[in-house]
């Protein structure tokens, strides 16, 4: 039966599984396999674009609870020209039914030379005048951000390089 | 020479040939191998003008060959890239390695100034020639899987050392990024695990375990053997289309593997041309290795 | 493709390679296609001259190049060397064929195994371009007479006497130098003038 | 093409010296020439006339594609007759024939007996023969090239030629002009050179009759040289002349022949050497040419290398010297 | 012996001599691939056959050959000859006049031989093609008052520019026609395969026979570089132009690659002039302008240029001027004439434009500031 669930879940798309989240997620959670417990089962994108899910890896609450429930932030708006986040961009997000902004701060996309590529897309919620919302970042972020956050504050008035300073590590 | 005398036994020899693909040149290798010792010791004894190229190093210095592809060929431009890839190698030490091996790269970092970043990882997979030569390195740190492309000859790398010198089952590793974290984990401050002098490069058998799909490839068409639990996600219709996929004409398409690779004869050249100075540098580095080993117990004591 | 394919060693080919394939168009893809030029190389491996379209006799050239010299390399004792035979030959008499007596045919030889030569096409017949693909060293008569041996054309016989002028005069240049530098060097040996000269002068005298 | 050919007449237009040959009628030496060539046609029917009955004689051919026998007239059928049995390829490339393996014989002079045929072309494998009759023609057709390029104010008068020595580098022909001081320029000898090219354009066929010494006195009567000459060639063939007729030119020569001036390929007439003055206001010229038969694509250095070498004064008879020696030397 | 006529009168056109200007019709606007050259230019390839001449006449050929050109030699990584009676650096230029920003100079001959990438002092990394030269001489030179070419090459005030002509690649002679080698018989240079010519003011005229290097193009300086894209054949509107084709699905049905609407109707329902359509792709002449040399190897004499997209394929051949783009002009003089390479000169190997990291220097690190 449950498994039966699932394979419809998979087929009828994301938006049918974030209205029936409730549902879905207590079925999942006491009967699928460990392996398989995946609420999205569609390929992540690896394109930063409008409605595609991030790992938010700061320890802010919201971002917390949001990946604990296994309801992960969905890009809804980059704020770039070109619609696609790349490393270092600011993005909108839909988190748990909040909009909160966040900087991108690692990628699955193909990266330039010694830069590094990630496996997941990495988000670090912030508030509108830059400053993060958590308090530590738990993963190693790209050592280009640091050009990159420090051009952004100069020109947009706004000061991203805190996100800088909660890092835990880079590479 | 200690790195001739490590492919001598034939076990070991066998270790060269890659068994995803049937190879037509085992016995020569094996043969070159052999006659190229015996040759070595005259050559110590008496002055031989033409230097005799180790058969192995095809294997350790891939990028000296060129772009197999005929219409982008050019012997003078292959002349002058080896002559900067061997000014280059003078500058820096670019050790042996292969896909599997656990390499280490320090390059100075345009975006902190004055500092370097050091990455250590397994190489996933090496490609291209010449100047271009780049690979991939991976590993897990934080949990947070990281891969970061270098390329061999960029002049802002400080230091490549090899953790551990070893190889893997197949020529290219891009499914441990489906696989589960822990067999691309590898400890930043991890010692050199150094190899006996001349003892052949091993083989690690290990097996990775796959998470199950979705895969970032269709795992089950690329006849792995480094996969351990690949049965256990496909189903038949994977099987079937996978026994599709299958080209098992392709090892007698002799003309595909000419057109794939540089004959033996130019091989031989390019080789004679650079291996005095490859040569040279391996003797170097090993001197600087003796020094440094040296070096450590004075610390301690 | 990148990269040279470094886990195997081929021989280099002593014919021109084109830098890719034709398709040869066939129902069944690359499979069918190598089918198509084994019966090619059998066909040449059995009957040593054979006349066909030349865009499969050119894709079948080098097929049956690289089964000789793998062979040549490796001898019959090669597991892997023996199993391409078997492939490409589909006749097995003529594995027996191309180890004990194509091999020992071309074990010495630089240049290729095979030769090819342009075939003219008939008229009216299909338009495609027809070619002559054989084996050295084949017991048939040669289809090329070598022409440039005759010295008694016209035009050698005309080159021959040219040439030997050239020669004289390059000689007598030669001496001419000789006694000039002589002469400057110690100008009181005119003996030895005569000396070079008089070879030269006796050579000219046959000749004429 | 239409600029390139008239820049070409506009070039040719300019030289001094040599006119475009237009119409042997205009040429006011032509009624000579007319006369000659009536005479030539008048003893050609003749001899052809008293053959009388005709008679059966049996041709061996050897040679490709298969030796036949063929049965052929008696003095009227030409080894060209007997090739035309064969195939149109061996009219075509045949130049010369061999009679009983020895006798060169000329593609249109008619069989006197049974006798071997073999037909020759320039890339048998020993085309000696072949090659010196093709050198003879080279000089026979020169001579009618120059008749047709020089102007009348020339006065050119033919003189004779040596038997061909191929391997002088040159074939030759000698001639007396009237002007004692001619240095050719490079278009004059270019234009002889293309009237060369244009007999073998017009693939005449080269004729060839015997005439008794006093028609051939008639024909030459108003030639001083070459009826200076009569007697003595006469002399050695029981007062017997060989004629040979290119178009309307006609010239005493010992033959064999090739059978059409189609077979002259490459050519160039490269340079024409005063020899000695004659009289008061003449001269002797020696004119001298390189030719390769047709088929033989040369490449243009070799062939330019064969043109300097021929530049060189030829060292055959001098045509004041005396006669005797050329015959002999011809013989040998 | 008609040809050797025809070869006489096909050089005087080429110098624009006597002969009266044909007026030559353009088949229309469009730059359409050339597919055939025009009938008066002057065959180059001869017909190759069998000349059946013996193996010791052959090789006297190429002794008269080698006694009138030069050896062969391997010079800077070509194989040529060694045409030493023609070096004739001690003779005076033609002209001793100063350079100006105006002078336009003689350009080269090359072949692209590939790409490969080098890195900049800050680390950033490079793509440069190689150009090398091959073997260049100067075969003529036409003053500007005896230069009337039939067709007018694209350049204001041709009035004033005379133009060289120059050559590369020193080839047997005999495998070229008579009429071609007629062309090099006055300046004594062996024939060439390739030949260019170039407009250049009367300053920078040059003698026939100079060997033109690398040298004669400095590193940091911008050139132009000029061939003949590679040939695609005739290809549709995605490769062509890069349209983006249709969906493979969703009800689309045979259009999946069609470049679909090409324009309205009414009074303009027409195609539009310039309206990109499938048609033949590549085989047309590009130049790719403003391109910087990074580095010179003057051994081989190669230059490294800017940029991976230089026109034609790898090995084909290229023409390198100096650059036309007003703010990349040299600033200083440049060789004028040409710069006269003296064998004795011990010039280095490789020259290195200052912000280039040259591989014998030791790894880049970045100092904090």
């Amino acid at each position: 039966m449950a498994q039966i669930l699932l394979r419809n879940f998979a087929r009828a798309g994301n938006a049918a599984l974030l209205t029936k989240s409730s549902n879905s997620s207590s079925i999942l959670a006491t009967s699928a396999e460990p392996g398989n417990c995946q609420l999205h089962t569609t390929p992540a994108c690896c394109e930063i674009r409008k409605l595609a899910r991030l790992r938010v890896v700061d320890n802010s609450d919201l971002g917390k609870r949001a990946m604990a429930e296994g309801r992960p932030p969905r890009c809804i708006h980059v704020y770039n020209k070109r619609g696609i986040g790349l490393i270092g961009d600011k993005v909108l997000v839909a988190i748990k039914g909040q909009m909160k902004k966040g900087i991108l701060v690692g990628l699955k996309q193909k990266q330039r030379m010694k830069q590094p590529q990630f496996d997941s897309n990495n988000l670090v919620l912030i508030d509108d005048n830059g400053s993060p919302l958590g308090t530590r970042i738990h993963v190693p972020i790209p050592t280009v951000l640091r050009t990159i956050l420090k051009e952004k504050t100069l020109a947009k008035g706004a000061d991203y390089t805190k996100v800088l300073a909660i890092a835990s590590r880079y590479v | 020479m200690n790195i001739n005398v490590r492919i001598l036994t034939k076990s070991v020899a066998q270790q060269y040939a890659f068994k995803r693909i049937v190879t037509f040149s085992t016995k020569p290798t094996q043969q070159a191998a052999a006659a190229a010792v015996p040759q070595q010791q005259e050559v110590t004894g008496s002055t031989v003008r033409r230097p005799i190229v180790p058969a192995h190093y095809r294997f350790v210095y891939p990028e000296f060959l060129p772009d197999p592809k005929v219409e982008w060929r050019n012997t003078i431009r292959e002349k002058l890239e080896r002559l900067d890839m061997l000014d280059r190698r003078r500058q820096i030490e670019l050790p042996e390695f292969y896909v599997g091996s656990i390499l280490a790269v320090t390059s100075s970092d345009p975006h902190a100034a004055g500092k370097t970043s050091r990455f250590v990882g397994i190489c996933i997979h090496r490609e291209r020639c010449g100047l271009r030569a780049r690979f991939i390195l991976r590993n897990v740190i934080d949990h947070q899987g990281i891969e970061v492309v270098y390329e061999l000859y960029d002049p802002t790398i400080q230091k490549v050392e090899v953790l551990r010198l070893e190889k893997r089952l197949d020529d290219s590793l891009f499914y441990l990024r489906d696989a589960l974290p822990e067999y691309s984990t590898f400890d930043e401050n991890m010692e050199v695990e150094s190899l006996e002098e001349g003892a052949p490069v091993p083989v690690n058998d290990i097996k990775v375990v796959l998470r199950p799909r979705p895969w970032l490839e269709r795992w089950e068409r690329q006849n792995l053997l480094g996969v351990a639990n690949i049965e256990q996600y496909i189903k038949d219709k994977h099987r079937k289309s996978s026994e599709k996929a299958q080209k098992p004409w392709e090892k007698y398409d002799l003309m595909k593997q000419y057109r794939a690779t540089i004959p033996e004869e130019e091989q031989k050249e390019i080789f004679a041309e650079v291996h005095t100075e490859l040569h040279t540098l391996e003797l170097q580095r090993k001197r600087n290795k003796r020094k440094r080993t040296f070096v450590k117990p004075k610390h301690l004591a | 493709m990148n990269q040279a394919d470094v886990s195997k060693l081929i021989s280099q080919l002593r014919i021109a390679v084109r830098p890719n394939k034709r398709h040869l168009k066939n129902v069944d893809g690359p499979e069918g296609r190598l089918l198509k030029l084994r019966k090619t190389v059998t066909a040449l491996v059995k009957h040593e001259r054979i006349e066909l379209f030349y865009n499969r006799a050119d894709e079948a050239r080098g097929y049956a190049e690289l089964l000789i010299s793998n062979a040549i390399r490796h001898g019959d004792r090669h597991k892997a060397t023996m199993e391409l035979a078997d492939y490409w030959l589909l006749e097995k008499q003529l594995v027996h064929k191309l180890f004990k007596v194509l091999v020992p045919r071309y074990e010495n030889s630089n240049i290729s195994y095979t030769r090819m030569f342009k075939a003219p096409r008939d008229y009216p017949g299909i338009f495609y371009r027809k070619s002559v693909l054989e084996l050295r060293g084949n017991p048939f008569p040669v289809l090329t007479p070598d022409n440039s041996q005759n010295r008694n054309l016209l035009h050698n016989v005309l080159l021959d006497e040219a040439r030997k002028e050239f020669r004289r005069e390059k000689l007598a240049n030669l001496a001419n130098k000789l006694a000039a530098e002589t002469e400057n060097a110690t100008p009181s040996t005119p003996a030895q003038v005569p000396v070079t000269e008089q070879p030269e002068q006796s050579e000219e005298a046959p000749k004429a | 093409m239409a600029a390139t050919t008239k820049l070409f007449r506009k070039s040719l237009g300019a030289l001094t010296q040599i006119q475009q040959y237009r119409s042997i009628a205009k040429l006011p030496t032509s009624a000579s020439s007319a006369q000659r060539n009536e005479l030539f046609n008048l003893e050609q029917r003749r001899q052809q006339d008293a053959i009388g009955r005709v008679e059966k004689i049996e041709v061996r051919y050897l040679g490709l594609p298969e030796d036949v026998t063929l049965v052929m007239n008696n003095n009227i059928s030409t080894p060209y007759n007997c090739a035309q049995h064969l195939s149109e390829g061996h009219c075509k490339r045949s130049a010369l024939a061999l009679i009983d393996g020895s006798v060169p014989w000329d593609m249109h002079r008619p069989l006197q007996e049974s006798c071997t045929l073999q037909l020759l072309n320039f890339n048998v494998s020993d085309p000696h023969i072949v090659n010196k009759a093709f050198w003879r023609t080279c000089s026979f057709m020169l001579g009618a090239a120059l008749q047709r390029a020089f102007k009348q104010e020339a006065n050119l008068q033919l003189h004779s030629f040596p038997g061909p020595n191929i391997k002088s580098g040159s074939f030759v022909h000698d001639i007396v002009l009237g002007v004692q001081n001619w240095e050719p320029t490079k278009a004059e000898m270019r234009a002889i050179s293309a009237e060369m090219v244009k007999l073998a354009a017009q693939d005449l066929r080269i004729e060839r009759l015997e005439v008794d010494l006093d028609l051939a006195k008639e024909m030459f009567s108003d030639l001083r040289f070459k009826s200076e000459q009569l007697p003595s060639i006469a002399q050695q063939h029981q007062s017997r002349v060989t004629l040979y007729r290119l178009g309307e030119h006609i010239d005493i020569s010992r033959g064999p022949m090739v059978g059409s001036t189609r077979f002259l390929g490459k050519c160039t007439v490269v340079a024409a050497h005063k020899l000695a003055n004659e009289g008061a206001s003449n001269a002797f010229y020696r004119v001298q040419g390189v030719a390769l038969p047709t088929g033989f694509a040369l490449n243009h250095f070799a062939y330019g290398l064969l043109e300097q070498r021929a530049q060189k004064l030829n060292s055959a008879r001098l045509p004041t010297e005396p006669f005797e020696e050329q015959r002999q030397m011809q013989l040998s | 012996m008609l040809r050797t006529v025809l070869s006489d009168l096909a050089r005087l056109r080429l110098s624009g001599g006597a002969c009266s200007v044909t007026q030559v019709r353009e088949k229309g606007h469009l730059s359409r691939p050339r597919l055939r050259n025009p009938y008066w230019f002057i065959r180059q390839q001869r017909l190759q056959t069998d000349d059946q001449v013996t193996g010791e006449n052959r090789s006297f050929i190429k002794e008269v050959i080698h006694d009138t050109y030069g050896t062969p030699a391997l010079i800077k990584g070509v194989q040529t000859y060694e045409q030493k009676q023609l070096i004739k650096t001690d003779e005076a230029p033609i002209s001793t006049e100063p350079w100006t920003p105006n002078v336009r100079r003689c350009g080269l001959i090359a072949r692209k031989i590939g790409q490969y990438p080098l890195w900049l002092k800050n680390g950033e990394r490079i793509r440069t093609t190689l150009l090398q030269v091959v073997d260049n001489h100067v075969i003529k030179y036409i003053p500007p008052e005896e230069y009337k070419p039939t067709h007018q090459p694209n350049v204001k005030n041709l009035n004033r520019y005379g133009c060289v002509l120059v050559g590369a690649e020193s080839t047997n002679p005999a495998l070229l026609t008579k009429e071609y080698c007629g062309i090099f018989r006055d300046s004594g240079v062996m024939p060439t395969k390739n030949l260019a010519r170039f407009i250049v003011s009367p300053q920078a005229a040059l003698r026939p026979g100079t060997p033109l290097n690398v040298g004669h193009f400095r590193v940091g300086e911008f050139v132009d570089v000029r061939g003949k894209t590679v040939y695609h054949g005739f290809q549709g509107v995605v490769k062509r132009h890069g349209f983006k084709g249709m969906p493979a699905s969703h009800g689309v049905t045979k259009t999946h690659r069609r470049p679909g609407n090409i324009g309205g109707g009414g009074e303009k329902g027409r195609v539009w002039p310039g309206t990109k359509l499938p048609g033949h792709m590549g085989n047309r002449w590009r130049i790719s302008k403003g391109l910087r040399i990074w580095r010179i190897n003057t051994k081989y004499n190669v230059m490294w240029v800017q940029g991976s997209a230089v026109p034609g394929s790898t090995n084909g051949l290229v023409y390198i001027y100096d650059t036309i783009l007003p703010l990349r002009k040299p600033q200083e003089a440049p060789p004028l004439p040409t710069l006269y390479e003296q064998p004795e000169d011990e010039a280095p190997d490789d020259i290195w434009y200052e912000q280039v990291h040259n591989f014998k220097d030791e790894t880049i690190s970045f100092k904090p500031e």
